[in-house]
């Protein structure tokens, strides 16, 4: 089952619908806002999706990996919008016979999702500014801050 | 022909809309369609280089050829999770 | 924070415990008690410990996971007495700031639990009979069931 | 020198007691203890290879040596999680 949501994430009915007679083990991640980033205060992050297209690879992933493992049961639920800090903006959880496969499966499905599926987050500092994170790109701010690290030493 | 490109994240914040409108040529592909928005809209340029793109809701190589039903959307860098 | 506990565990509460504004990632593992083991009905799993022993091993585990990862959060329950199917047995919840830790953290302390801490489960059959689960040590049952299978090949 | 040794799961079960009573001489070990108790509980036989001791709730060698004062406990293969 995979979900993209406005709601904070549920992680107890999660948990409940992960649950099985056939599962031995239950393996839930949860993506949560860190306050502090290099030392940058984050007030919230504030998520963004292409909808279609993420709710379509999420199903893949979750194929894919029903495919790798044998998993019972898979939630791949993200949140979108405002996410404060110490609250999730992912829930993943798998159930699987034996445990090695749910720690194995759930980690390839972050990781896969972090990857593929067509998700943006904007972090919102403490200092008033926002700044959508788009890993490999160096952005202007972040340029400055090297170059004033750089003179101060 | 004319296309539309969904925009998302700083994309679309660069560009200040959700949707850029051009007009390419028939059977133009992804590649000509990407030096088409760069030239048209250069508040993009820095960003585009590190871009992929969507068509109708799934990733699409350069040389996919554009027909005028498909759904294109420029994809930057994910930041999910 | 560890528990041994005869209540049923609540996960709701662990993962709350678990979250943290500085964690980026919580991992939640939980053993859920399998209805079918190679074939053959569980009625419910009953847990027995060693109890001042088990305590003083988890909170040893606890401590070696701390120095061997950035944890912030730790929990880890293990439920004694009869656990019915779809029911944990086991919960164990890492906080860390990256989620790469939070894995390892959980799946070696799952690992670590099940080889050195003095817990002990008996299979409850849904035939009525019950039965210590000791690996390595092969009970006068398994070896009939064994002759048998051999036997009608 | 008289010691008692907790039991746990089908070594309780076995003994059909969560504690035995037994004379060992001073100074004895745990592999000497091991022997003592083959001897005086043969229903414990079979299980006793696979036990580990522990000593005051910590692991302990064979070659430990039993002081009066120390809670004795035979551990069979463990089973939690």
């Amino acid at each position: 089952m995979i979900q993209l949501t406005h709601e904070p994430i549920d992680t107890a009915t999660i948990v409940e619908r992960a649950s099985h007679p056939q599962a031995g083990a239950i393996v839930l991640f949860l993506g949560t806002t860190r306050e502090l980033t290099n030392g940058r205060q984050t007030v919230a992050l504030d998520y963004e999706a292409y909808g279609k297209m993420a709710e379509r690879k999420l199903a893949e992933l979750e194929a894919e990996a029903r495919r790798r493992w044998p998993v019972i049961e898979c939630i791949v639920v993200h949140r979108l919008g405002r996410v404060p800090p110490a609250e999730a903006s992912v829930a993943i959880a798998v159930s699987t016979p034996h445990r090695s496969d749910a720690f194995a499966a759930g980690q390839w499905l972050i990781d896969s999702l972090k990857r593929d599926v067509p998700i943006w987050k904007r972090e919102e500092w403490a200092d008033g500014t926002t700044e959508w994170v788009h890993p490999g790109l160096v952005n202007h701010r972040d340029t400055e801050d090297t170059e004033k690290k750089t003179k101060s030493i | 022909m004319k296309v539309r490109v969904k925009l998302f994240a700083a994309a679309r914040e660069l560009a200040g809309s959700d949707t850029l409108e051009l007009e390419i040529a028939d059977r133009a592909t992804l590649a000509d369609l990407r030096l088409a928005v760069a030239k048209e809209f250069p508040a993009l340029q820095k960003l585009l280089p590190h871009t992929l793109w969507a068509v109708d809701a799934e990733y699409a190589a350069n040389d996919f050829v554009i027909n005028g039903r498909s759904e294109i959307a420029l994809i930057p860098p994910v930041s999910g999770g």
